[in-house]
């Protein structure tokens, strides 16, 4: 006798749900794990005196996003679209938005 | 405002839940006003249909309504670092006023929605609909609070502005700040600990002799208020110590967090169905003498003891465990 | 005994196009005995079938199935009653499309929660009883009409009803199939099952299964008894 | 409870036969919802991760930074000042520090020039990110040159490539010495970038950038927690406002949820009176809606994520990367670590299913609550 649906799809279900926790297991492994990779960067960090990830690389000004002043254009606004599409997708940073409101 | 996925999904969603809600009152007072259960007119018959789509919106708000009241610590959890000063969910919280109210309606709506599902079970046994007036009395009740929630929250999240110098934890639960919360831990550990064993045997012992022989029903009922009330108390004051292994960290949200195993989510369940059970049984005994529920009610009444007895002893027991494994040793 | 006692029936109460399907029937059927409702299209067979049935309710008046009176309760309440007491055959084979027979048969047990493989073991059985065990498993479009009007009548009995409601049964069937259909009757009523049929086929109301043919017409019973 | 299980699972099984019958619009449905959680679920998961990588790795930035600005630009600062900044009550260091751009014209690349606080190159020698070293093809031993302030070319050779995992911090980095850095970059002797401090106690971190701005009125401090807090909002701003915008298609997809549910088609009323007539109660029904609810959120919801956790943590987000690369040429390849937590988990939960639910309760109920008898007339 063939499965009932039922059985297929709560079996299909538990797995998936599984998937998700066992997801969760190793995600939380990983983190674990990767303590010494962390302790490395935050020692790589102090000795270089990093301040920023190094994650929009395109122009000069949005290397450091928070480094730059008001005076740098990508700072005008965050909806500045000539510096699309990093000023997109970051907000200025906050000792900006403190000292000089928002802009936009 | 800030625009944090969580605030956006939790506001979402109460908008979504006050819609329903209202909704769901509306048809609630139309059930009140034209109800006649002699009739065999067809607006009865619609009325009669409509106390389904009632019951399945209150059963999915109940379901929504726990979640959210997890995500909205987790969020108040997770941007905290927006504020200075604010070290986990106590700070978030304390950003404005409307902070904890949120926090106190959703625990409030989570109950009136949980006590209004233990009537509606009732009501679904008897033969002629033998607490229809009681039960949209009760969702009458319940509307306002849910719509308040909705209000007071959109106040918090649109008062949230980030880098406001807030109280932290430490501030918040120091001995000098006035407060409730500071009067919580005014309360020294052992009275602490005595009042809640005591009230959890209590309870505990409520619950088993009306599970037993079906005695002491309002009993129940007010012991399980008190105990609920007194397990936040003791939540604060020296279950949370234990957890988090530290003498001076008395947050009551902090437990939900993975660091700590995510024990608050079966801790908090626990209390609150607890509660809910409780508190429903003796919310069914006015209606005891019922012709039509006679039979049925001593037998629910029962049976939600007995979950109630198993809640709160689940609850004590993974404190207690809790304790033991802690590496805090406190009297 | 089921007992009717001065039952209407209105539709549309209080709209232009208000409509009496029944008006003021009193009407009783002993148990275990197969009464005919005969009457022309419209005159009201159908809705004092649905009423009985627990399928609606009254608009006035009150019906007695066993002495329990089933005009005040609730629909779940009538629900459990109609599922336990009452099993049906309708005009149309009304089966459910793209799943098997044997899945048709056992669909009126669903909600009791009954273990899945005693379920299953009873509706070959039903099935069985109607030479129908070879075709279990096949979907209900390949079915011929004969077939399914047999699976139709297999899914009445899967709850094993104290009576049978059939309406207008063999209206769309050929008078082969009729005949076919009133010797299964006959099979029931002998094994002690209460039968109420609607119908205005001679095939129907003039066979010798029928204890009772009540006549109806503009929702008045207008002759109605026990035959010789 | 026995019977109570069998009962659902009896409602399933005709649930999903009935799903199966209606492959099409119900697959259209299932799909459409399984791309919508996973891409929820990637812009949560990655900028989640990437905002816990970030606090981690750069809880360990400089306490303070003093930039000095002139007619609000930019300059170099004095070194003088560090002097006087030390004498501040709490500031352990003042560290002067050297760095800046340079934009190679042929890759058409920018690179941050830096002097390492601890162990830098030796003269004429310099490490290089992993980035540089990909992009360029160099690797130690190779020696690069680069024209300098004076337009001069200077040559360098590579002493080391910076490790590959921490590539998301040092993809596009040059290390080089003190005096590499100023014969090449022009910065005078007695001048610096700007410069870091350390400060014993975090409270007193205002108290200080009040102080030094006192001290030096064009002295611009930046804060630590500042720096940590803008990268806790980065992508928290757009997350939200993708969000928003993508709030447009959901709400599009709650309309066809909708509209599936409503315009019940005359089969599907046709057997739900058929349900109704031989014994299912109208709670059975909405059971079975329910379920069928239960089965395409569920199954849509754990597929959407699973499947996003593979694109965020696996792919590195390769069909975000456009985006996100925009038009750099040095983009770092990175592995995020799975920061993920249940919160997350909830709040797709929140903005996917609830409202899919939401639209289904009422036309579930409406097909529902068919009269039985309908089948009979």
């Amino acid at each position: 006798m063939a499965q009932r649906r039922s059985t297929i799809y709560l079996g299909v279900t538990a797995t998936l749900v599984l998937l998700l926790v066992g997801m969760f297991l190793y995600a939380s492994n990983v983190v674990r794990t990767s303590r010494p990779l962390f302790a490395r960067k935050t020692a790589l960090v102090r000795q270089l005196q990093l301040t920023d990830l190094c994650l929009f690389t395109e122009a000069s000004y949005t290397r450091h996003v928070s480094m730059t002043d008001i005076s740098t254009p990508f700072q005008d606004s965050p909806m500045s679209l000539e510096h699309f599409p990093t000023g997109a997708l970051v907000e200025p940073p906050f000792h900006l938005v403190r000292n000089h409101g928002q802009r936009d | 405002m800030i625009l944090n996925p969580g605030i956006l999904a939790l506001f979402i969603t109460s908008l979504l839940i006050s819609l329903m809600t209202i909704y769901a009152a509306c048809h609630g007072i139309q059930i009140l006003r034209r109800w006649d259960i002699a009739s065999g007119s067809e607006l009865q018959l619609i009325l009669e249909r409509r106390t389904y789509l009632i019951s399945t919106i209150v059963t999915y708000f109940l379901a929504f309504q726990l979640v959210s009241l997890f995500l909205f610590i987790q969020t108040a959890d997770s941007i905290c670092h927006l504020f200075v000063g604010a070290m986990c969910a106590v700070g978030t919280l304390t950003v404005n006023s409307f902070g904890y109210p949120t926090l106190l309606l959703k625990v409030l709506t989570f109950i009136i929605a949980g006590l209004w599902l233990i009537l509606n079970y009732a009501d679904n046994r008897g033969y002629d609909y033998p607490l229809i007036r009681a039960k949209y009395l009760l969702l009458l009740i319940l509307a306002p609070f849910v719509l308040a929630e909705t209000v007071v929250q959109c106040f918090y999240f649109f008062g949230l502005t980030p880098d406001i110098i807030t109280s932290c934890c430490g501030t918040l639960y120091s001995q000098s700040a006035r407060g409730i919360a500071s009067e919580i831990l005014a309360l020294p550990v052992i009275p602490a600990k005595i009042l809640f064993s005591v009230s959890m045997l209590a309870t505990c012992a409520a619950g088993m002799r009306l599970f037993l022989n079906g005695k002491g029903v309002y009993r129940l009922a007010a012991l399980s208020g008190i105990t609920f009330v007194v397990s936040i108390i003791s939540m604060i004051s020296f279950i949370s110590l234990y957890i988090y292994e530290m003498p001076s960290h008395h947050c009551p949200f902090c437990i939900v967090q993975k660091e700590y195993g995510y024990v608050g989510y079966p801790l908090y369940l626990l209390l609150l169905s607890g509660t809910v059970l409780g508190l429903g049984v003796g919310l069914l005994q006015p209606f005891r003498n019922k012709k039509s529920l006679e039979h049925i009610i001593p037998a629910i009444q029962q049976k939600c003891a007995g979950a109630a007895v198993v809640a709160f002893v689940l609850f004590t027991s993974i404190v207690s465990w809790q304790i033991l494994v802690s590496s805090l040793k406190m009297l | 005994m089921i007992s009717v006692r001065d039952v209407s029936k209105i539709f549309n109460a209080g709209h232009p196009n208000e409509f009496t399907a029944l008006h003021r029937v009193s009407l009783n059927l002993p148990l275990h005995e197969t009464t005919v409702l005969k009457g022309p299209s419209g005159s009201g067979k159908t809705t004092l079938l649905g009423l009985i049935g627990c399928m609606a309710r009254p608009t006035t008046g009150r019906i007695f199935v066993n002495e329990l009176e089933i005009t005040s309760l609730p629909e779940r309440f009538l629900t459990e009653i109609r599922r336990s007491t009452f099993g049906f055959i309708f005009q149309q084979v009304n089966l459910i499309k793209g799943i098997s027979a044997l899945e048709n048969v056992m669909i009126p047990a669903y909600p009791t929660g009954e273990k899945h493989s005693l379920l299953r073991a009873r509706a070959m059985e039903k099935l069985g009883m109607f030479n129908l065990d070879m075709r279990a498993a096949a979907r209900i479009e390949c079915l011929s009409g004969g077939e399914a009007q047999r699976v139709a009548i297999a899914r009445a009995l899967i709850n094993n009803p104290a009576i049978i409601i059939a309406d207008e049964p063999t209206a769309h069937l050929d008078s082969t199939l009729s005949r076919e259909f009133m010797g299964i009757i006959k099979e029931l009523k002998s094994e002690g099952v209460t039968i109420i049929l609607a119908s205005h086929d001679p095939i129907v109301y003039d066979s010798d299964v029928a204890d009772r043919v009540v006549e109806m017409r503009d929702g008045k019973v207008i002759k109605g008894g026990k035959r010789p | 409870m026995a019977n109570v299980i069998e009962h659902h699972r009896h409602i399933i099984d005709f649930t999903l036969s009935s799903l199966l019958r209606r492959k099409g619009k119900n697959g259209a449905l299932l799909l459409v919802y399984a791309v919508i959680v996973f891409i929820l679920a990637s812009v949560l998961f990655f900028s989640h991760a990437l905002r816990r990588e970030a606090n981690l790795a750069l809880s360990e930035s400089p306490e303070i930074i003093v930039q000095r600005t002139m007619a609000g630009r930019y300059q170099t600062v004095p070194i003088f000042w560090s002097d006087r900044i030390r004498t501040i009550n709490g500031v352990i260091s003042v560290r002067p520090r050297l760095w800046g751009y340079q934009y190679d014209s042929v890759f058409q690349a920018n690179y941050t020039l830096t002097v390492p606080a601890e162990h830098p190159p030796e003269p004429g020698s310099i490490d290089i990110g992993s980035g540089i070293s990909r992009m360029r093809g160099a690797y130690p031993g190779d020696i690069i040159s680069f024209a300098g302030h004076d337009g001069l070319p200077r040559s360098f050779t590579i002493r080391n490539v910076i490790d590959h995992e921490s590539e998301l911090l040092t993809s596009d980095l040059i290390l080089l010495s003190d005096k590499d850095y100023r014969d090449f970059s022009g910065i005078p002797a007695d001048q610096a970038t700007d410069l870091t401090l350390r400060v014993r106690n975090p409270r007193e971190y205002s108290t200080i950038a009040e102080k030094i701005t006192r001290m030096f009125p064009e002295a611009r401090p930046i804060l630590r927690t500042e720096i940590l807090r803008t990268y806790d909002a980065l992508f928290g701003w757009r997350s939200g406002l993708i969000i928003v915008i993508f709030s447009a298609a959901i709400f599009a997809f709650a309309v066809f949820a909708w509209d599936k549910a409503t315009g019940l088609s005359a089969e599907e009323r046709r057997e739900i009176g058929i349900l109704k007539a031989v014994g299912w109660e109208t709670s059975d029904i909405l059971l079975m809606k329910f379920w069928e609810g239960i089965v395409l959120s569920l199954t849509a919801f754990l597929v959407g994520t699973i499947l996003a956790y593979a694109h965020v943590f696996y792919t590195s987000v390769a069909l975000f990367a456009p985006v996100l690369k925009g038009w750099s040429t040095l983009y770092p390849v990175f592995r995020l670590t799975p920061f993920i937590d249940l919160g997350q988990v909830a709040t797709l939960f929140f903005l996917t299913v609830v409202p899919y639910t939401v639209t289904t309760i009422i036309p579930s109920w409406r097909a529902a609550t068919i009269d039985p008898d309908a089948v009979m007339r």
